[in-house]
């Protein structure tokens, strides 16, 4: 007898932010019927949303453990220009064959190696140091992207060889390839979090760290890899953007930071840490780029979207609350069902 | 003929979305009367005193405060009715001062707009000499240990023109002294005309001071009788519906060639000084002293928390270094830490999650994958185990009782079996029930070859499970009782002398 | 019995402080100009707004939470009041231009608050929203040009100077009147914080909310009066602001949020609520000026100036917690996160 | 397929939305839209970020809009939406990036390192050829500030020697308050200083608002890119010499008509007359079009233009 009232009743809002993203889905296949709802505009959207995601949920990572990642766009950056430097040096445009692909994996490893050594950097700081994650990845942003200048001249780098490209730009068995990458990575790290003793131990971090030390976590280390894992998610979302830009910047994406912090407490992650779900993320992904898109079918100006995506985040918000309340009044009627988390308390704080 | 109430409750209802916490509950308090409210874990006394104090609104009935009626009560009018209450979790403010915390009620009573440190400074000397404690007024609460909080706690409720004082648990974290200096306090609130409702596990304070108990069980008054109509077996039959007998811990284990755990000249700069003692196989070893002296410390240097500085520790013979978590878990080394609510619970994580905190990387299979169901399974037979009170293994622990979230922590450390287990104050706020199945558990455990160390200053609870007590004064250890040849007095003589 | 020196070292002022020593030491000397009366002046002209807004940020995280939205608001308020004042043909005094402009922060201001006391939302949710809200809303639907020619009080209280010198080539210097709004600020924020049971408010619900409100303090009127608070010093951060650059421009000001929550917290506030002070956040204002306006000074090569800014904000975080850290006993501050 | 009596929709984009530059580009290209008839709008990401122009031109992909003119905000990032939009039959025509391999044509006002060798001429004249002179950008990122003054600095060396860089390029980061800050900071490590040129538009504003506090109008030369809305006040004042621009409404309009006149199946040839000011003869350069399309404005003739 659970199944109405869960609608009305979840934890982390999903089912109320489903139905958000349905309506807004609906509503915009109405107002722009052909357009929207073409094979296009699909594609499209499929094209734009893996970046976006991937530093996404390196953001959600980050705010799990309690933290934040400020430097995620720099991450990107930075890591994404050193493979490029390498990869044109060792196969400029136009280089085929299997030394091409060779030399494009080989950048796609020191792109991910140099995401998890900042990634590093930025735990080693929380933690060893004891800088606040906001300070600390506030620093090594302007450290990550000053480097990225450095090693640019400010320049753009460009012309990548064909192999590369496929990263952004190719097709998996008609799936682009950048939502093949933004699928996989939501399903390992989605596993990663909720599947393994790691991701159990993350969650328990993010709750309350003295807990988890007095538990035997090693809390440093925990701290660290995720860090770490941020850093390489930045990463990857640094190839799949400039494999579709085919070029490499140091100010790509600077408006990326604040979309991922969106995206992720949309999708329910907990600013103060210990809560957050791929599943939120997603969701919340999807209806924030189905107004994106529809809104430009609309030829609304991109403010207007900016004004309505501060609008939906308070609207699911303040919707999530008041469906707790409700919910709270319904099962107090009702006797006897089991207790549920929250209560008086909660609406304390 | 009694005179008129102050506090009168009549038939209080309370759910909290479906779990009844309070059914027609009554309740009547006359100026000037010190009544003590007892009962189990969860049978209702802290959302009682949460109504009185109108941080939680009631769902049915009357609440009457000095011939006014309620229907909803907010804190603020609870404190212009002059009540004041010392909560279970003490809501101090740990990022103020030890002077501030205890002068914001009188200053927000007084209704100021304005505030001089002077001021701040003159309430809390008088909070604190009334006390009869010495406390750095400029100390951050956050800093301090928890029995210092308490008393801030209390400090800061004692004011001048109040009627009504609620106290919940006062003295869970406080030593004897201190509690005997509470109790003094009370009496003399008394003599100014100034009421107490008085909530305690600790059966003697509850016989010691009270003019009239109300008992609690599953949300409903039970009993609620003048003192002089109890004595201890009968108050916890009321309380638990169930005789409770305290034996004496029987089994005194055989010692083999090695001991478990020594320790030789343990030393760290400031907190103690060359602590030696020998823990063998099976043994339960109590540590006491009063508030600072040092027991805390002992057991976070053990936990390799705050490294000792000097000295060695041997376990099974072998010389060990401790000088983090990592090497005291290795080396089989436990701790139950002291403050359960900020160190030991996940509070808003399932029972579930907090069992399994320790053992989660024992628990994953092959690459590290440890399904959810995995960890659920292992809260359930723990729940099963340790009998601990709870719907599933899915809820939240902030929603279980002092004694059943101990419970959860005592699972978490059993499960990582270590060979050494140290409990700082194991059954803090514990009801008398829960804290006998506890030590049941504890007994089982050390019947199984764990050598259990118990810091604690409950001495009833160190005499009856402890085959030997050590006693600790500034740091160091100055005597050793034989758990078996002791009695309560004594060692109450011994630990204030 | 703690010694008067054991207890500065504990302060977070004084630890901020010896960092800005050392940091001015650095730069003066490389580069003995930055020991000159200009460049102080030039210092505290740079500091009036971020000063104003991270006197705002203080109190939101005092309180236990994070406003990031103070600057949409700025924004917000300065260009509507321009364009109502132009509307007008306005030709009165600055101080009514002031205060409309620190009426429509207020207002926007109490939207935050109602979000984040009605609905009890985390703070950084709400802000986040209502900085999207907020300024998409001004460049959607009022407008977004340039504004460049301003109401003349504005002009002219942007020529207001306290005190005016030549050097020897005869160039002007100037200490400009708009510093005496960021010292009256903190001064009224100081005695409030200090001195107010409204400020002891703020301070407890910072460090415990739910006890806060047990002892009997109203938790959504001190909220509504935190976030009005901010928006008056956005709208006055704001308006000064525009005065000062003399051009109303709509797309200024948002995206130096983190910067000032920096200062905030280098100058010893907790990220996590309850500490906190008005002159620590006032020398973190000092330490990110002089970070960003030496580097010129000390020739930092155009295209490592960020780098240059990366690393002396971390060590600028870093050193406090260092310093702090050699004088406690060993095991505080070990791997604990704050 | 496209037969004459056909209404096609041709789409603008450009860096960044609502800023004065790109309003007024708007007016050409609606202006455009109304003298022929065809379907004209303009879109923009909200901020200056070269990955959301990316996802503004998708969109307009996904829209299937008959042409593409577009203000690319970097170039290169551009190259593969636009090869995507050009393989879906799209016209695509750019402006501001004469270096875009997936156009169809890029209409350019002008040579970019003509017209930043011209600011170092002025600048040269308003110095008297000698003293200590300072470049500023809106970023280090930026290509065509970065030409500009390149260019301008590499006139110095060849025609200038008395004169000389110093502070390297300094970054204003696009923001007023930056160019105005800096400018002081300048001054003080180099008291010599006696030119400045400013990249972005608001560059010049900052430094002028710095100057005319100082007092020190008549010690400085100041020129640079900008419009008279925004630096205006600081030409009549003195505290800026002389600004340059082109008119982006003309861009717009050019490039919208370059665009049409490939929907339309005709070709764009040397010298031919795209009907807007600056354009009439136009100079074709492989794909890039070039105009002659700059403007300077002194004190003297500010008041002619009202953007
Ligand atoms: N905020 C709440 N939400 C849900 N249930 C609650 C809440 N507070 C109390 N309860 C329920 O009310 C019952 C009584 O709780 P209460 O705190 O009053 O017990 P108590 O007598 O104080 O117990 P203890 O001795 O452990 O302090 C408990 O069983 C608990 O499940
Ligand atoms: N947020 C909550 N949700 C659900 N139940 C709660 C909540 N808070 C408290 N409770 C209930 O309150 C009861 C007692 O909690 P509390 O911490 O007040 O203990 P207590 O009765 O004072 O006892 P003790 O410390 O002696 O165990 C528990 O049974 C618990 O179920
Ligand atoms: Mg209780
Ligand atoms: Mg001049």
């Amino acid at each position: 007898m659970k199944t109405p009232l869960r609608f009305l009743r979840d934890e982390n809002g999903l089912w109320r932010l489903l139905l958000v993203t349905a309506v807004i889905f609906a509503t915009l296949s109405f107002l722009v019927p052909g357009r929207f709802l073409s094979v296009r505009n699909f594609a499209s959207m499929s094209f734009q949303i893996p970046e976006i995601g991937l530093l996404s949920i390196a953001m959600m990572a980050a705010m799990i453990s309690g933290g934040i990642d400020l430097s995620a766009v720099g991450i990107a950056n930075l890591s994404g220009i050193l493979a490029s430097q390498f990869l044109l040096h060792y196969a400029p445009e136009g280089a085929g064959g299997t030394w091409a692909a060779l030399v494009v994996a080989v950048s796609v490893g020191i792109s991910l190696a140099a995401g998890a050594g900042c990634g590093l950097l930025n735990g080693l700081l929380v933690t060893r140091v004891g800088i606040p994650p906001i300070l600390a990845t506030l620093g090594t942003m302007q450290l990550f992207s000053g480097l990225a200048i450095v090693l640019t001249r400010g320049t753009a780098l460009y012309g990548f060889p064909d192999a590369f490209l496929i990263l952004g730009n190719g097709y998996l068995f008609s799936v682009p390839v950048p939502l093949v990458l933004f699928a996989v990575a939501v399903l390992l790290v989605g596993v990663l979090l909720r599947r393994t003793s790691f991701g159990f131990s993350l969650y328990l971090v993010g709750t309350n760290p003295t807990a988890a030390r007095f538990a035997g976590l090693d809390n440093a280390a925990i701290l660290v890899k995720t860090y770490m894992l941020s850093g390489v998610l930045c990463a990857s979302a640094g190839l799949v953007m400039f494999a579709r830009t085919n070029s490499a910047k140091a100010d790509y994406g600077v408006s990326y930071t604040l979309q991922a912090i969106l995206v992720a407490v949309l999708g329910g992650t907990n600013v103060a840490g210990g809560f957050g779900s791929m599943a939120g993320l997603v969701l919340a992904i999807l209806s924030l780029q189905f107004l994106s898109s529809g809104f430009a079918m609309l030829r609304f100006s991109n403010f207007s979207k900016e004004f309505v995506w501060g609008a939906l985040l308070l609207a699911v918000m303040a919707l999530n609350v008041l469906g707790d309340r409700a919910a709270r009044k319904m099962q107090g009627r009702k006797n006897g069902t089991a207790p549920q988390a929250g209560g008086e308390t909660e609406e304390l704080r | 003929m009694a005179p008129t109430p102050y506090l009168e409750l009549k038939d209080i209802c309370k759910d909290f979305s479906g779990v009844r916490a309070l059914e027609t509950a009554n309740l009547s308090v006359a100026p000037g009367e010190i009544r003590c409210l007892v009962g189990e874990n969860g049978s209702g006394k802290s959302t009682l005193i949460k109504i009185v104090a109108g941080v939680v609104h009631h769902d049915r009935g009357e609440i009457r405060i000095d011939g006014h009626s309620f229907s909803r009560l907010h804190p603020i009018d609870a404190i212009r009715e002059g009540i004041q209450v010392i909560f279970q979790d003490f809501s101090l403010f740990p990022n103020l001062t030890v002077a501030e915390n205890m002068a914001m009620n009188t200053l927000l009573a007084e209704r100021r707009r304005l505030v001089t440190r002077r001021r701040i400074r003159d309430i809390a000397g008088e909070a604190l000499s009334r006390l009869g404690v010495e406390l750095d007024p400029e100390a951050l609460v956050e800093d301090l240990p928890v029995a210092s909080k308490q008393l801030v706690a209390i400090g800061r409720a004692l004011l001048q023109n109040a009627r009504l004082i609620i106290m919940d648990e006062p003295t869970a974290a406080l030593t004897r002294p201190e509690v005997r200096r509470l109790l003094e306090i009370i009496r003399a609130l008394k003599e100014r005309n100034i009421a107490t409702l008085f909530v305690s596990h600790k059966l003697d304070e509850v016989m010691d001071v009270s003019e009239q108990i109300t008992v609690l069980r599953n949300g409903r008054v039970v009993a609620d009788e003048p003192r002089a109509a109890f004595d201890a077996a009968r108050l916890v039959f009321c309380m638990t519906g169930r005789r409770i007998a305290q034996a004496r811990r029987s089994a005194v284990p055989e010692r083999t060639d090695t001991p478990l755990l020594s320790l030789r000249h343990l030393s760290r700069k400031g907190s103690f000084r060359d602590v030696s003692f020998d823990l063998w196989p099976g043994e339960i070893l109590g540590v006491t002293g009063l508030l600072g002296s040092g027991r805390t410390e002992l057991a976070l240097a053990l936990f390799g928390m705050e490294p000792a500085t000097e000295g060695e520790i041997r376990i099974e013979g072998r010389e060990v270094s401790i000088r983090s978590i990592h090497d005291a878990l290795r080396n089989g080394l436990g701790y139950v830490p002291e403050d359960r609510l900020t160190e030991g619970l996940f509070l808003s994580k399932s029972l579930a999650d907090n069992a399994a905190a320790g053992t989660a990387r024992d628990l994953a299979g092959r690459l590290g994958l440890l399904p959810p169901r995995a960890v659920l399974r292992f809260g359930e037979d723990w729940i099963r185990r340790l009998r601990i009170a709870a719907p599933s293994a899915s809820v939240p622990v902030r929603n279980l009782s002092g004694g059943n979230q101990q419970r959860v922590v005592l699972a978490r450390w059993i499960a990582l079996s270590p060979k050494v287990l140290v409990l700082n104050g194991p059954t803090v706020g514990v009801d008398i029930g829960s804290k006998s199945e506890i030590h049941a558990i504890l007994e089982d455990l050390a019947a199984k070859g764990m050598g259990i160390l118990i810091m604690s200053d409950d001495i009833p609870e160190v005499l009856h499970n402890c085959n030997r007590i050590l006693l600790m004064k500034r740091g160091r250890i100055v005597e050793e009782f034989d758990g078996a040849a002791t009695d309560e007095n004594e060692l109450a003589r011994k630990l204030a002398g | 019995m703690p010694s008067r020196w054991n207890m500065l070292w504990k302060k977070n002022e004084f630890l901020v402080g010896l960092t800005i020593l050392g940091l001015c030491l650095f730069v003066g000397s490389v580069n003995s100009a930055f020991w000159s009366l200009p460049n102080l002046f030039d210092l505290l002209r740079s500091s009036v707004v971020l000063g104003i807004f991270a006197l705002g940020a203080l109190v939101v995280i005092v309180s236990g939470g994070i406003d990031v939205s103070f600057t949409a608001v700025a924004v917000l308020s300065m260009y509507i009041t321009t364009k109502l004042l132009l509307a007008w043909g306005y030709a009165g005094p600055f101080l009514w231009i002031c205060l409309l402009s620190c009426s429509i922060g207020l207002c926007l201001g109490l939207v935050n608050a109602l979000f984040i006391s009605a609905f009890r939302l985390p703070t950084l949710i709400v802000t986040l929203g209502t900085m999207s809200a907020f300024r998409g809303f001004l460049l959607a639907f009022i407008g977004s040009n340039h504004i460049s020619v301003l109401p003349q009080a504005m002009v002219a209280f942007s020529q207001w100077d306290l005190l005016r010198g030549r050097t020897p080539d005869g160039v002007l210097y100037s200490l400009p009147g708009a510093v005496l709004f960021l010292f009256g600020a903190a001064l009224f924020t100081w005695a409030l914080l200090r001195y107010s049971m409204l400020g002891r408010g703020i301070y407890a619900l910072g460090g415990d909310a739910v006890a806060a409100e047990r002892v009997g303090f109203s938790l959504s009127r001190i909220q509504f009066f935190i976030y009005g608070y901010v928006g008056v010093l956005a709208g006055l951060g704001g308006i000064i602001h525009t005065s000062l650059s003399r051009m109303a421009n709509p797309f200024d000001l948002v995206g130096t949020e983190m910067n000032v929550l920096a200062a905030v917290v280098l100058g010893g506030a907790r990220i996590t609520g309850g500490h906190g002070s008005v002159p620590g956040t006032l020398l973190g204002v000092g330490l990110v000026v002089i970070m960003n306006n030496s580097l010129i000074l000390l020739g930092v090569p155009s295209y490592w100036q960020r780098v240059a800014v990366g690393l002396l904000l971390l060590a600028g975080t870093a050193a406090p917690i260092l310093l702090a850290r050699t004088r406690k006993r060993p095991h505080a501050g070990e791997e604990e996160r704050s | 397929c496209a037969s004459a009596a056909e209404t096609y929709t041709l789409a603008t984009v450009v860096k960044l939305s609502g800023v004065n530059w790109f309003q007024r580009m708007e007016e050409g290209v609606l202006a455009f839209g109304k003298a022929t008839g065809h379907t004209t709008f303009q879109q923009g990401p909200a901020k200056a970020d070269a990955a959301l122009q990316v996802q503004v031109v998708e969109d307009l992909i996904a829209q299937q809009v008959n042409a593409l003119c577009v203000v690319p905000f970097s170039p290169e990032a551009l190259e593969p939406v636009l090869k995507k939009a050009m393989d879906q039959g799209i016209i695509v025509v750019t402006h501001e990036a004469s270096n875009q391999k997936n156009v169809n044509y890029d209409v350019e006002a002008f040579d970019n390192a003509a017209y930043g060798a011209h600011f170092m001429d002025a600048l040269a004249k308003l110095m008297n050829e000698e003293g200590e002179y300072a470049v500023m950008v809106g970023s280090l990122t930026s290509k065509t500030h970065n030409e500009w003054v390149d260019a301008a600095i590499a006139r110095q060396k060849e025609k200038y020697p008395k004169m000389k860089l110093v502070g390297d390029k300094i970054e204003t980061n696009d923001d007023q308050q930056t160019a105005y800050a800096k400018t002081r900071e300048l001054l003080k490590a180099y008291p010599n200083l006696k030119g400045l040129q400013g990249s972005s538009a608001v560059d010049v504003a900052g430094a002028g608002l710095a100057i005319e506090e100082m007092g020190i109008q008549d010690k400085i030369a100041v020129v640079g890119t900008s419009l008279v809305s925004v630096s205006g006040q600081y030409l009549k004042t003195g505290a800026v010499d002389m600004i340059s621009f082109w008119d982006p409404a003309d861009a717009g309009y050019a490039m919208n008509q370059v665009a049409l006149t490939l929907l339309e199946g005709k070709e764009i040839t040397d010298g031919m007359d795209l009907g807007v000011p600056g354009y009439e003869k136009i100079m074709l350069k492989g794909k890039v079009v070039y105009g002659q399309a700059w403007v300077d404005v002194t004190k003297e003739n500010m008041d002619k233009y009202s953007f």
